[in-house]
């Protein structure tokens, strides 16, 4: 398995407040990573850096080898990388269907697994709300949109920021099982997850995040409770 | 409550502040005096000044603190003049009498037109409140009895002697500049004026908090109608002929504007620096026409693009000035209690995007409260 | 007071709207500036001269805020104001306020008058003004459309401004003298200037075919109308228009419509009369303009160059220097052949205004220029030459 | 114990939408209601209706025995209720501590120097304290639902609708959000909690009720509702009871 | 004036202020961006036509084409490097530098062609009318609501139904997420600018040939842009057209009532509109 996404060093933050310090993390081809972390870890400034949303050294990303950091994110997404930000953030003069088509505009080249059609199969709800604006959906519905929007560019590498937050345990359920189809056809997936448990049983391998740096990372099989919390709070909870 | 309540203030004033409104109080009493040393360019500069000040502070209250972003305060400037003006050629009142009281009009002839404006938001405000400034200034042009188009005199001055009137003149334009200033200041140290800040980030918000939305706004709009009645008033007895197309010009507001921006938006130093800066400007270069104006608009546009808080809010926050913060800032006594006062944010905001006076209640948008940074 | 500079302060708007009024102002400064560079004898002493000059940029608040400037901060001695009411007026009462002479003029004297709320018992006290009158304008017109035949219904175009409203005034302006002299009036009321669209007084015209059109409307009013006109099928047989009108330039933008219109004329390089200070004739005066500036001639030439020929007369008469109100009885004196005739107050028909000759003019082709201002009526002032009959528009 | 707020046959529809259907239930003094339901089964908008950011199209809302439908939210806020976002809405140009004082101050109706007391205390249980002074702006998204949470305590309510404010919190942070809450209900506060973290609220809830596209599903005592075969599959998704 | 006459003449005047304010419907209501400077947009396109026929004497089609040309470049240029800065849901920025830009075109007109009014050299054609029976009218007008009902059907298919127009009003919403679709803000943005500038450049030709514009006249061109726009409801073109149409109607009636009371009717009407329906005749995006 080839490596597709990785940070070296990987710094970053607002303005003058640094969040990041020194990250190093690797997304193999095909394979489910989660990124615990408590409350202002720096896991969604990560995931920002990453995509080019905010600025990184160009060497400190690196995508299929080719540095990638601090490029445009119009640019990064080009290549393959999606984002379901933090909150949803949809666009909400846009109907549910024109969101999900404007996710399809990121990507030209690559196959088409993912289409209207698909998404709607996946997310039954939507393809009722179609035609209705995006803010008029419930806090869980938008959710849902903000996924297939990311789904739509057919993305090799597909990250989510608190997938599950918001969502109806059904829905949460939904969405995870659907995981392993995803990564089937060879899309790696990097998840950010609170939900500890769940994260470590839907990944491959975890990096737990704590004050901007990875304090704990590996198989998420093999690791044990006590570790994690340990890595979560920096002292054993 | 149950838990042991810890030891802690709330610092309001600053050192800087109190400095502040001593020489405040000490400029007052220079500027009464002036009539006995000054020239008498002197005396007018501070009246038109004046004028401007109060206008400019005037919408900065609107759009700065209220959120009310507005290009139809000319009406009210006009209206005041007109209204002042119509009291002394017609019913023969002194104008100096007829200033405050074209003000109090103002404010009520604003509060059916406020139920029109607040209709609005935004742009559309913005918009829709010159349209309404037009609809007077259409109107009064078509009432001949006050000169229709082309505007009327103020005939009234012409008895009284020119030094009296010179110097009750000015004591007016002092009297106007220091009360609006305390009463603005007041009222936004007051918890209304907490109120405010609270409609400006998020009216939904606010409202579901307990704060009046509509009542706070609506408050805010009268005491800016007639402050600006108050400027167009006292800018008409220092200016003698007053015409519609001249009292409901939309560069009154414009003015403003840059005054506000210069100077620094949502603080109650910006429209006092903005103001000097724009008289001394408009004194010593306006006589190069053209050119000047290339120039205003050019610094309106830079100060806009690159400082957006403005002369003063960079200087407050470079040097963590404050002559009236009208913030709080909570300290914990008790040692070992947490204090970021290190991890201070300045008190005073940047120019932030001032969330729209009313947004959909059920909307999930997190645009107010997005962690992305926005992109400038 | 020996030694000490006259200040001259002048005020015209040469930016904005109005701004065609103002086109000759910096070519007459420059020249005064050369002919009093060794100043002016007062009383025995030759003083030196400077002349302030402030744009008005065409707004009545800035016009007054520059004529307080002028007095209380540059302590001018004269003030001279120039063009349209807008000006005119503002500047006016400021120096009335102030207690400083003021010479004003290129305003019909009614709306300078009146328009401040002039009293005709008791006049003003410093402010002086000489121009033609509506009384003139009204005559001339009237005159022109006499000579010709048409059936004597004229559509008025009155916009609500300074000019606007006299023009169009019931008691001072044309209704009461075009009723006595057999005219039927048309007068559908003031509009906004600035107005895109004119077919509701076209079409009034229409009803009532009126072969003459009149008015005083600025430039872009003039040519909407006149389009619109031609498109909606109304075909007056004179348009006979002020203000707009006056200037080669709005004209040139007029095209093929500008042909055969007609307005007043208060100047003409034509005029038999010569200036006192630089003894130039008027037609001297014009060549001289246009080979300076390389632009055609026009009407404010001649009195921006007449107020400064009044200021300086006035100053040489002036006993006390010092004092405005010595300055103001040298005025209220004045009895002075200038370039654009005599200038006399106290013979005017209220006080502070003196009268100039009017006459009436028509666009028609030119030589060197596109249009040239023919002399079609001079009833009013025999001296001056027409050059030819008012011909009807085709 | 009285019934302190009532909903009676109340129905909201968006459109062709009927977001609330029908919906009566009622909360009496002191109790603490949970509600679930999938998502878009019109809990929020259910909040809405209470609060009053949304008119309800026919029924009624009683608080405290009086009809309330026709006031405004600040009126209502005023009466006693006080809700949090779940979206958090703070005032980003404010200061932590200067949200809170609007809501003391305007929910609460102190005097501004009563309402710093007030103000502080809830600092101190909310974990706050340390970013009093912080632009509410640059919080994380835990600590502008902890700021959601304050400011709806520093209205004073009477009956607190929380908004799914333990969603994205770590199991610790919940423990300590579900003790500060607790300690809210100790003090008589009526609560209503809208959570799809379960057992956080499972841990303080009295009675449950489970809504489904707005119409009521099921209520009743937390283990026999989450017991209900119909809940269970659609809410949970489990099939029956395994 | 016949009943007939005053709608027809009303609805002429009114796609005249129709096509003034499709350049406007595009900036408001896809950037959200109070433009106070579209009306001396307008003047300096028109001085833009100007120099082209009068001081480089271009024939007036090839300079019309050249014009809009410039018109794209140049608005593309000014949304790229300035406004862009200030294209935020708050308005007060975007409002000040417009502002600002409005004065500085003023008077750099002024400066450059003095304050005289200017227009276009038709041959005539601008005079020229057809007559049914008792009503003339004339071409000019009737080409402009030809012209201004074609730009409606364009940008309306434009905008609601091409990835374009998506793309506008996805940007317009969220301009950080935007990017992750893989779309440029900065160039969705210019690109709304220069579209709206071509828009521009036609109403200011269409205009230059009616009347003599002179470089003050900007201001009170943009109320009347503006009013359509909102009339009409923000980001529906066909709104905007249809609002045009309400207020030259609106206008004309108040003309014939009394010329002094015209324009104010436009007005009331408008306020009247905004009361009742504060989203406007027929919102699409809100
Ligand atoms: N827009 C912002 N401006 C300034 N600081 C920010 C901003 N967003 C986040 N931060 C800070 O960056 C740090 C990391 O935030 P981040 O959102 O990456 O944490 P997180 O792991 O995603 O937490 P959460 O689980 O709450 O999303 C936090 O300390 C936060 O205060
Ligand atoms: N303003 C609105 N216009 C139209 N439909 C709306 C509006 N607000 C909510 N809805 C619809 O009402 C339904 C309920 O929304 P609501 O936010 O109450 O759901 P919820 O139970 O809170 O879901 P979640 O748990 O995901 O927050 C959803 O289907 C949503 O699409
Ligand atoms: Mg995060
Ligand atoms: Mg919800």
């Amino acid at each position: 398995m080839n490596t597709l996404l990785a940070t070296h060093g990987l710094t970053g933050g607002y303005g003058d407040f640094q969040a990041l310090f020194g990250v190093d993390l690797e997304v193999r081809e095909g394979e489910v990573v989660a990124l615990i972390g408590a409350n202002g870890a720096g896991k969604s400034t990560l995931l920002k850096t990453v995509t080019g949303l905010l600025p990184a050294r160009a060497d400190q990303v690196t995508w299929r080898g080719e540095p990638i950091g601090g490029a445009r994110a119009e640019r990064i997404v080009g290549l393959g990388l999606a984002l379901v930000p933090e909150g949803r953030r949809l666009f909400s003069s846009l109907s549910v269907e024109e969101n999900l088509l404007l996710g399809a505009q990121a990507n030209r080249t690559r196959a088409r697994k993912w289409h209207l059609d698909s998404v709607y199969a996946l997310f039954p709800i939507l393809k009722e709300k179609r035609r209705q604006p995006s803010t008029s959906l419930s806090g869980g519905q938008q959710q849902m949109v903000a996924i297939g929007r990311a789904l739509m560019s057919n993305p090799r590498l597909l990250m989510c920021d608190e997938l599950s937050l918001g969502l109806a345990p059904i829905v949460v359920r939904e969405i995870y099982d659907a995981l392993p189809a995803l990564v089937e056809d060879g899309m790696s997936v990097l998840i950010v997850e609170q939900d500890v448990q769940l994260a470590r049983r839907v990944s491959q391998r975890f990096y737990c995040l704590q004050e901007g740096r990875v304090s704990l990372s590996g198989a998420s099989a093999s690791a044990s409770d006590a570790d994690i919390a340990n890595a979560y709070f920096g002292v054993a909870a | 409550m149950d838990a042991v309540r810890p030891r802690f203030e709330v610092r309001r004033a600053t050192r800087a502040s109190r400095i502040a409104s001593l020489v405040l109080i000490a400029l007052a009493v220079v500027v009464a005096s002036m009539p006995f040393w000054a020239g008498r360019d002197a005396l007018r500069d501070f009246i038109e000044i004046a004028s401007y000040f109060v206008f400019a502070m005037m919408w900065n209250l609107l759009a700065g603190y209220g959120g009310m972003v507005s290009i139809g305060q000319q009406a009210y400037f006009g209206l005041g003049g007109y209204l002042m003006l119509a009291l002394a050629n017609f019913a023969g009142l002194s104008p100096f009498v007829c200033v405050p009281i074209a003000a109090v009009l103002t404010a009520i002839i604003a509060v059916p037109v406020s139920r029109i404006a607040f209709r609005l938001s935004g742009g559309y405000f913005a918009v829709g409140t010159w349209v309404i400034a037009e609809v007077f200034r259409l109107g009064i042009a078509n009432i001949s009895a006050l000169g229709g188009g082309s505007g009327t005199s103020l005939t009234g001055l012409g008895d009284i002697a020119r030094s009296t009137r010179e110097s009750i003149t000015l004591w007016l334009a002092l009297a106007i500049v220091v009360l609006a200033t305390a009463l603005v200041y007041r009222f936004l140290r007051s918890k209304a004026g907490l109120a405010l800040t609270a409609i400006r980030d998020d009216a939904v918000a606010a409202s579901s908090q307990g704060v009046h939305v509509a009542g706070t706004r609506l408050v805010v709009y009268l005491c800016a109608a007639a402050g600006a009645g108050l400027a167009g008033a006292l800018y008409f007895v220092g200016n003698l002929r007053i015409s519609p197309d001249a009292a409901f010009s939309v560069n009154w507001t414009a003015f403003a504007i840059f005054i506000v921006m210069i100077g620094g938006l949502g603080t109650l130093e910006g429209p006092i620096v903005g103001t000097l800066l724009f008289y001394v400007l408009n004194k010593f270069l306006s006589d190069y026409g053209t050119l000047y104006l290339i120039g205003l608009g050019l610094l309106a546009i830079v100060v806009t693009l690159f400082f957006p808080q403005g002369l003063w809010g960079y200087v407050s926050r470079r040097f963590g000035l404050q002559f009236f913060p009208v913030g709080r800032r909570l300290v914990m006594l008790e040692p070992g209690a947490p204090n970021d006062a290190s991890a201070q944010v300045p008190l005073q905001p940047a120019l932030q995007p001032i969330s729209q006076p009313t947004s959909p209640p059920t909307s999930q948008s997190p645009s107010q409260s997005s962690p992305l940074p926005r992109t400038r | 007071a020996s030694g000490r500079t006259i200040k001259i302060g002048y005020v015209s708007p040469q930016t904005g709207p109005l701004a065609p009024f103002g086109e000759a102002d910096r070519f007459t400064i420059q020249q005064m500036q050369t002919v009093l560079k060794n100043g002016i004898r007062v009383g025995g002493a030759m003083l030196p001269v400077s002349i302030i000059v402030k744009d008005s940029q065409s707004t009545p608040n800035r016009a007054g805020e520059v004529a307080s400037d002028l007095i209380l901060r540059e302590k001018v001695d004269i003030v001279l104001v120039s063009g349209t009411p807008e000006t005119a007026n503002p500047v006016s009462d400021v120096c009335e306020l102030n207690e400083v002479p003021c010479i004003s003029t290129v305003v019909p004297w009614q709306p300078w008058f009146f328009g401040r709320k002039g009293d005709p018992k008791k006049g003003f006290k410093f402010t002086y003004h000489f121009f033609w009158g509506l009384e003139d304008v009204i005559g001339v017109y009237t005159g022109m459309w006499q000579s010709v035949t048409t059936d004597k219904v004229v559509g008025g175009l009155f916009p609500n401004d300074g000019d606007g409203n006299a023009w169009g005034d019931a008691k001072l302006g044309f209704p009461p003298v075009l009723a006595s002299k057999g005219f039927t009036l048309k007068d559908t009321g003031r509009f906004q200037s600035m107005t895109q669209d004119f077919s509701s007084q076209i079409s009034a015209f229409k009803q009532v075919n009126a072969d003459i059109i009149t008015g005083v409307v600025i430039p872009p009013d003039a040519k909407n109308f006149l389009v619109q006109a031609r498109q909606q099928g109304l075909k007056p047989k004179v348009v006979s228009i002020g203000k707009a009108l006056l200037f080669p330039s709005t004209l040139e933008a007029l095209g093929d419509l500008g042909e055969g219109l007609s307005t007043e004329v208060w100047w003409t390089p034509m005029h038999p009369f010569k200036s006192s200070v630089t003894g130039q004739t008027a037609r001297a005066l014009a060549d001289d303009y246009e080979k300076t500036t390389g632009k055609q001639w026009t009407q404010p030439i001649g009195f921006a160059h007449a107020l400064f020929e009044i200021a300086v007369d006035t100053l040489k008469r002036t006993k006390d220097i010092d004092s405005n109100t010595s300055i103001r009885d040298a005025l209220a004196a004045t009895k002075l052949d200038t370039v654009v005739g005599n200038v006399a107050w106290g013979t005017g028909p209220v006080p502070n205004v003196a009268k100039t000759p009017l006459v009436g003019g028509q666009w028609v082709k030119g030589q060197k220029t596109r249009f040239d201002l023919a002399i079609v009526n001079n009833q009013l002032a025999p001296s001056i030459p027409v050059s030819g009959p008012l011909k009807l528009l085709s | 114990m009285t019934a302190l707020l009532s909903l009676r046959d109340v129905s909201k529809r968006y459109g062709a939408l009927t977001v609330t259907d029908h919906i009566s239930f009622s909360v009496s003094e002191g109790e603490t209601l949970g509600i679930l339901g999938p998502n878009g089964a019109g809990k929020t908008t259910l909040f809405n209706l209470i609060s009053g950011d949304t008119r309800a199209d026919s029924g009624t809302v009683e608080f405290d025995g009086r009809e309330i439908g026709a006031l405004a939210p600040y009126a209502r806020c005023i009466a006693g209720i006080g809700r949090s976002y779940q979206v958090p809405r703070p005032f980003g140009n404010m200061t932590v501590f200067e949200n809170l004082l609007v809501a003391a101050t305007h929910g609460a109706q102190h005097s501004e120097d009563d309402a710093y007391a007030l103000c502080v205390d809830v600092l101190e249980h909310t974990g706050l304290r340390a970013k009093a002074n912080r632009h509410a702006g640059s919080l994380t998204l835990l600590d502008r639902k902890r700021l959601e949470l304050a400011r709806a305590l520093a209205t004073r309510p009477r009956l607190l609708l929380l908004d799914e404010i333990a969603g994205g919190l770590t199991e610790a942070e919940t423990h300590t959000l579900v003790a500060e809450i607790r300690r809210v209900k100790q003090q008589g506060v009526t609560i209503v909690w809208i959570e799809h973290v379960v057992h956080a609220l499972l841990a303080l809830a009295d009675r449950l009720l489970v809504i489904n596209f707005g119409k009521h599903l099921a209520e009743g005592a937390p283990d026999a509702v989450m017991n209900d075969p119909e809940v269970r599959r659609v809410y949970l998704g489990l099939e029956a009871a395994a | 004036m016949t009943f007939v006459d005053i709608i027809v003449q009303g609805v002429l005047l009114g796609a005249l202020y129709g096509l003034f304010a499709m350049g406007q419907s595009l900036v408001f209501g896809v950037m959200r961006m109070t433009n106070t400077a579209h009306g001396d947009f307008i003047v300096l396109l028109v001085f833009g036509l100007v120099a082209l026929t009068g001081y480089a004497h271009l024939p007036l089609a090839l300079a019309i084409a050249l014009l809009l040309v410039i018109a794209f470049g140049f608005g593309f240029a000014l949304q790229y490097i300035v406004l862009n800065r200030v294209a935020v849901r708050d308005p007060l920025p975007s409002l000040i530098v417009t502002f600002g830009l409005s004065i500085v075109i003023q008077n750099v007109l002024q400066q450059i062609f003095s304050a005289d009014p200017r227009s276009i050299a038709t041959g005539g054609f601008e005079s020229a009318s057809v007559s049914f029976g008792a009503l003339t009218l004339g071409y000019l007008p009737l080409v402009t609501l030809l012209v201004t009902i074609a730009l409606t059907f364009a940008m309306q298919w434009l905008f609601g139904k091409t990835g374009l127009g998506r793309a506008f009003r996805a940007t317009s919403d969220d301009r950080d997420i935007v990017r992750l679709m893989g779309i440029s803000h900065r160039r969705t943005f210019a690109l709304a600018m220069a579209i709206a500038f071509v828009l521009i450049g036609v109403a200011a030709t269409l205009y230059a040939m009616r009347t003599a514009v002179s470089p003050s006249d900007g201001p009170a061109l943009l109320l009347y842009a503006f009013e359509a726009v909102i009339i009409g409801g923000m980001g529906s073109f066909w709104g905007t057209f249809a609002g045009g149409i309400c207020l030259g109607i609106a206008q004309q009636i108040g003309f014939h009532i009394d010329p002094g009371w015209g324009i104010w009717l436009g007005h009331v009407v408008f306020l009247a509109v905004l009361v009742a329906r504060p989203q406007g005749l027929m919102p699409r995006t809100r």
